[in-house]
């Protein structure tokens, strides 16, 4: 097999009628260009066409983007919404960090008037979330938990020591045995036993 | 910048009219629009000028003062130039909002006179090395309607045309220094030679052909423009690329050759118009600012 | 004991001097470079022939440039160029979060650079303070990335792209693009095309291509027509001019042809940029498996 | 997943190392990064050098100007640092006027050199009372991962050892000064003061030359400057946790190793310079 | 209000202490080592800039104002060690995202400025009833040309001194918790000074005491 092909952008890969278009190209007069520097890579996904990308080493940088899980941290909360850090856009982790807002009726699905943003969240949590909106001008992005494998799934107790859930709504310390109310995530990730 | 939101459809409408010779206000292609100069507006000021181009108006004032050469060339003097984008033209000036703008114009003035010929930088030196004139020439945005670079480059041609600098006597005293005497008598005073000074011509690109002097929708339309600053004998003492866009090279070219064509044509009747209304004299009606 | 406490606000206005640096070490109010004080003066460039440092005259003979990219561990993206003495550093961080959000349209990215020399940079010692050189070398190289960014691809966000000059040794603003466009390349931030930077230097019937900072700076008395300078920012698989700078006195003709050779000029720096750039991703990883 | 782990719970992660007695870059507790060292690279100085510890990257570079010294030091000439951390160098750094940390490390330089006594201000005088040099010694860090205070001053006496002056006279009949451009010579460095900054984690491990990221999450930084005589310039440590007495001796001892080691290098260098030359 | 504050082997000047002397602040001290003077202002807890807060705990500020002018960067290296010193002694976790601002301001320096900061910060903080997990102290040491060792010297024996040190000492374990120097010493003369300014900590965390009881008897 010949070596991958390199590509810097600006570079000429190939008409329209010849490959669909991937990631890390654009379109220009009937042709894709690469806009990336990286490998070019051609997949066959059983269409007529192979699918043309220009890949890098590392995934490229992800922006938040509607409908995405993205991991974050609470930074403080309010009765009205908590305000995050986003820190990954699925799994890839973000450099620079972005700012999101939970809104308290965007925290679960149910009893949405019932909500308390401190019985939900607490400074320091770890949550998944989904991206619902990029914000306007003054706002920032704005997330929800309302599914069950959204919400909490790493916060530490009063004592320190890092909790286990107990039920949909609740965490337990496993010093202190004392419960602390959150909105928890369904599915503990893998990650935490890394 | 002063910009204005331009609609998806008005903007196909400017296009189709440009791409036919035929612009919104009826102009063509390589028109301005009207233009009104009137000097020796500002009484505290060896010269000045206030120009208006459409709605665009800008004013300047021009200031002479007694400085010390630059050590790299004791026998000229030099200008220096500011420009002041006050919030009346628009409120985005507000604050300091208007200082990015500013530096940006002011930057590309110094690139405009950055030649020997513009200025004879040599008459403005009274001793070698000592003494010598600096001409202060202040830019006073009053409105923005759009091409603001050739408005205030037509506006400081007037302005230097009106400035009048003092005579001055140097004259040895007792202790063989150098002693600098201003003439008291106003009319007593030298003129600065302004024919090399350049006008700015700013092309902006919509579709396929380039616009003259573009308002502010013409402008919404538009990717890039080009700068040329052009002197009376067709000689191009600056060019600039500005605004978001690229351009190609043989549009370039073309908008270079426009560009001469008309800052060419721009300097004749400017150095009659200005010399007319100084044959005036005091007879002239002044319009001044409410006119 | 004083009954009411001295508040930091009180003082500043007790000192009416100068406002001086408070943060950083200060030297010696004044002190001069020693290189005003030469006893030998510094010999003259040639005027034709070959240049001081044995390139051709009048031919596209730019100097042979070093490259590397992805230096900086902390930036998303680096770049390094040196040609000739000339040698300036690029980092590019982001897309982070819009700092300002009150501008515009949130559907774009935004683009910020930031160009300055280090102190030592210069034949004389440069201050501290960001000057309106640099600003403007900012602008330009800001007019002349931007066309090639694809920023409608980072909503919300904004790409910083930071220039240090750690040696001038003229054409700056030339190498300035080309280096930014590698580091913006090298960060992964999607692009049209890359972005290429030449200049010349005109100087009556000759001129120098990528002219070091003596023959930039240097003005022969030989012709006084045809003296300035020119930049261009091309994007060479578009096609594109993204960026023109000239100054001085040049005709029309002259000008054309200037462009033309930079173009030249940016095509024979094409494969050096091409290769650092599938250099650098090679090294970062081997090409991933075709599934 | 471990880089979940990494920047959700930086703190645990690193802690998660130093319990083996390790770091994440895979160093030992007490081991520097790789230190390299170019020198006289800027020919618009009048000495330059760059440093690089592990990533962190300084350029140090020096320009020397002419003026005269001040009334109350008449045979003293003068020596100005200042440290840069431009935004270049990192994302923690904005544009503008120098913050804290840069202002903080430009006061430390000085310190180094005023009390190491690198150079004696007296060598700079040409003419007492009239004429003097001044250095400017601009250090501009291009890459910012931790530790800049040790490549700040590798860079400096790098640079210091780099910098020639012009011969200058002083015209008889004008009092000018002349300056002669192609005769230069070295500057007279009389110590060889070199640092070594230490952090610590967690109130009690020690670890030595710190990453931007563990000088992030420590609770205490130390830096001590050592000359070739093995005395003290500079014990700072600005707050942060208290430190024992035989933590302190500890540092000291490294402090003084680490002295050999860059003299050793910073003379290899110069060495090499010259037998290019 | 004033008192002698020596001892059988470090001598100290005379020290002077006198806290909420300022209605505004939060908490206030004045601190006074012989003839060198500082005022200290405590504001806070209070709301913090968006920009600086720090989700965790409280962000500390410390401006050190100098007698005449404006701050020069010796000033911001001293606020970073004062800054420092007060973050490891002051439970700042117990107040997150908001904000603690110090002001120093130097009435009179004749030596041991930075040492006398310390001090002045460590009452103003008390008087400000911020939690703490220990106290500090600053003592400055200056090593003079014949090797002795001068406790809380003068500016006069400052300028006299071959090498001056100024350390923190925490009211704990006594260890040192900030250490600033300048001018070059052995290792030996290094743990000499720090031993001495252990034990001159003994006496001003005793005179803290004492100022502070009298305080507190005076007000009940």
């Amino acid at each position: 097999m010949s070596p991958m092909k390199l590509c810097v952008p600006g570079d000429k890969l190939c008409s329209t009628e010849d490959c669909i278009p991937g990631t890390g190209i654009y379109l220009r007069h009937g042709c894709i260009y690469s806009s990336l520097t990286g490998y070019v890579l051609k997949k066959n996904e059983g269409e007529e066409l192979p699918v043309i990308s220009v890949v890098r080493e590392t995934e490229t940088q992800l922006l938040p983007d509607v409908g995405a899980i993205v991991t974050c941290k609470v930074t403080s909360i309010n009765p009205r919404f908590a305000k995050v850090h986003i820190l990954y856009v699925g799994s890839t982790p973000l450099k620079d960090r972005f700012r999101g807002t939970i809104r308290k009726e965007d925290v679960r699905a149910t009893e949405k008037d019932k909500v308390e943003t401190y019985k939900s969240f607490r400074p320091g949590d770890i949550v998944l979330a989904k991206v619902i909106s990029l914000g306007d001008v003054q706002s920032n992005y704005l997330l929800t938990t309302a599914e069950n494998e959204l919400g909490v799934v790493v916060a530490h107790s009063e004592a320190g020591a890092q909790m286990v859930p107990i039920s949909w709504c609740e965490m337990q310390c496993p010093q202190t045995h004392s419960k602390e109310f959150r909105k928890v995530a369904r599915v503990q990730p893998e990650f935490l036993q890394a | 910048m002063a910009t204005v939101q331009v609609s998806e459809a008005e903007k196909v409408y400017i296009l189709h009219g440009i791409r036919d010779d035929l612009r919104v206000d009826g102009r063509g292609c390589e028109d301005y629009r009207h233009m009104e100069i009137e000097t020796d507006v500002v009484s505290n000021t060896d010269g000045s000028a206030k120009v208006t181009l459409g709605d665009t108006a800008v004013l300047v004032g021009v200031k002479a003062d007694i400085g010390k050469p630059r050590p790299k060339v004791p026998n000229e003097g030099y200008v220096e130039f500011f420009v002041d984008c006050s919030a009346n033209a628009t409120p985005e000036f507000e604050g300091r909002g208007g200082e990015e703008l500013g530096t940006e114009l002011s930057n590309t003035l110094y690139k405009v006179f950055n030649n020997k010929h513009s200025v004879d930088l040599k008459s403005l030196c009274i001793s070698a090395g000592e003494h010598c004139w600096v001409l202060y020439v202040d830019v006073l945005l009053l409105q923005c309607d759009g091409n603001l670079y050739d408005a205030i480059s037509v506006a400081i041609k007037a302005a230097l045309f009106n400035t009048k600098i003092p005579r001055v006597h140097i004259s040895a005293d007792e202790e063989g220094g150098k002693e600098i005497e201003l003439s008291d008598d106003p009319y007593d005073c030298v003129r600065l030679n302004v024919e090399n000074v350049p006008c700015i011509v700013t092309l902006c690109k919509v579709g396929h052909r380039h616009v003259v002097d573009a308002t502010l929708q013409e402008k919404a339309c538009s990717v890039a423009s080009l700068i040329i600053s052009v002197t009376h004998k067709g000689t191009i003492t600056c060019t600039r690329k500005v605004g978001g866009g690229s351009l190609d090279p043989e549009s370039i070219f073309e908008m270079t050759e426009a560009g001469k064509r008309v800052g060419k044509a721009l300097h004749a009747p400017l150095m009659k118009l200005l010399q007319q209304e100084e044959s005036l004299g005091k007879a002239r009606q002044k319009v001044g600012f409410l006119g | 004991m004083p009954d009411c406490f001295p508040h930091a606000v009180t003082f500043p206005f007790l000192c009416t001097t100068m406002p001086t640096d408070t943060k950083r070490v200060r030297g010696p109010e004044v002190s001069q470079s020693p290189t005003l004080f030469l006893c030998k003066h510094v010999a003259v460039l040639p005027s034709h022939g070959r240049r001081a440092d044995g390139r051709q005259r009048d031919q596209v003979d730019v100097r042979p440039v070093f490259v590397r990219c992805g230096l900086v561990s902390q930036a998303k993206g680096s770049a390094y160029i040196e040609a000739g003495n000339t040698k300036l550093m690029c980092c590019v961080y982001g897309p982070r979060e819009m700092e300002r959000k009150d501008e515009t349209d949130m559907k774009c990215g935004k683009l910020t650079t930031d160009m300055r020399f280090a102190p030592f940079s210069c034949l004389e010692r440069g201050s501290w303070i960001q000057g309106s050189q640099d600003k403007d070398l900012s602008l330009m190289l800001h007019e002349s990335l931007q066309p090639a960014v694809c920023l409608h691809k980072y909503p919300r966000s904004q790409i910083e792209v930071n220039v240090m000059v750690l040696e001038n040794s003229g054409s700056v603003l030339a190498h300035a693009v080309t280096c930014a466009s590698l580091a913006l390349a090298d960060a992964g931030i999607e692009m049209y095309d890359l972005v290429l930077g030449c200049s010349i230097r005109q100087n009556g019937a000759s001129y120098v291509v990528d002219p070091s900072y003596m023959e930039e700076n240097s003005c022969s008395s030989v012709s006084s027509e045809n003296q300035g300078g020119l930049t261009v920012a091309f994007l060479p698989s578009l096609n594109q001019i993204s960026g023109l700078q000239s100054d001085g006195e040049m005709n029309e003709e002259t000008l054309t042809a200037g462009v033309r050779t930079c173009i030249e000029g940016c095509y024979k720096l094409y494969p050096v940029i091409q290769q650092a750039l599938t250099k650098a991703v090679r090294r970062a990883a081997p090409p991933p498996s075709e599934s | 997943m471990a880089a979940g782990f990494k920047i959700a719970e930086p703190l645990e992660y690193h802690r998660s190392f130093l319990k083996e007695n390790c770091r994440p870059d895979g160093r030992e507790l007490s081991e520097f990064r790789t230190t390299t060292l170019n020198i006289g690279s800027i020919s618009t100085a009048d000495g330059s050098a760059l440093v690089k510890v592990g990533n962190t990257t300084v350029m140090c570079g020096i320009k020397v100007e002419l003026t005269n010294p001040l009334v109350e030091a008449p045979g003293k000439g003068f020596i100005v640092p200042n440290v840069d951390l431009p935004p270049l160098c990192s994302s923690r750094f904005r544009p503008g006027p120098p913050g804290e940390q840069a202002q903080a490390a430009s006061q430390f330089i000085a310190d180094v050199i005023e009390s190491s006594e690198v150079i004696q201000t007296e060598d700079l005088c040409i003419e007492r009372g009239k004429l003097c040099w001044v250095l400017y010694c601009d250090m501009m860090c291009v890459d910012y991962d931790g530790n800049v205070l040790d490549a700040c001053i590798i860079a400096l006496l790098a640079a210091l050892k780099n910098t020639k002056l012009p011969e200058v006279t002083i015209n008889k009949d004008t009092g000018a000064p002349e300056v002669n451009l192609e005769k230069r010579k070295g500057l007279n460095i009389r110590k060889h003061p070199v640092g070594a900054s230490f952090c610590v984690f967690d109130d009690s491990i020690l670890i030595v030359d710190p990453t931007a990221e563990e000088e992030g999450l420590s609770t205490s930084h130390l830096t001590v400057v050592t000359d070739e005589k093995e005395r003290l310039c500079v014990v700072h440590k600005p707050g942060g946790t208290p430190l024992s007495a035989e933590k302190l001796q500890e540092c000291i001892g490294r402090a003084t190793a680490r002295q050999r080691e860059i003299q050793k290098l910073v003379d290899k260098v110069i060495h090499s310079v010259k037998t290019a030359q | 209000m004033m008192e002698v504050c020596g001892s059988t082997n470090v001598s100290l000047r005379e020290f002077g202490c006198e806290q909420t002397l300022l209605s505004r602040p939060d908490g206030s001290a004045s601190f006074v080592q012989g003839d060198t003077s500082v005022i200290a202002a405590v504001y806070g807890p209070a709301e913090v800039k968006v920009s600086k807060e720090i989700y965790d705990r409280a962000t500390l500020e410390v401006l050190i104002q100098p007698k005449v002018g404006l701050p020069s960067v010796r000033e911001r290296s001293q606020e970073q060690c004062v800054r420092e010193t007060c973050e490891a002694s002051l439970l700042l976790t117990l107040h997150p995202r908001s904000s603690l601002t110090l002001v120093l301001q130097l009435i009179h320096d004749d030596g041991s400025r930075l040492a006398c900061f310390l001090n002045a910060a460590c009452m103003a903080l008390m008087d400000a009833g911020l939690p703490m997990s220990c106290l500090f102290c600053g003592v400055t040491c200056a090593i003079n040309a014949d090797s002795e060792i001068i406790t809380d010297p003068t500016a006069a024996q400052e300028k006299e001194s071959r090498a001056l040190m100024t350390f923190a000492i925490d009211s704990k374990e006594q260890r040192v918790m900030m250490s600033y120097t300048k001018g070059s010493f052995s290792v030996h003369e290094l743990q000499q000074c720090i031993a001495v300014s252990q034990k001159a900590s003994e006496n001003i965390f005793q005179f803290y005491r004492d100022s502070v009881r009298r305080r507190y008897s005076k007000n009940l």
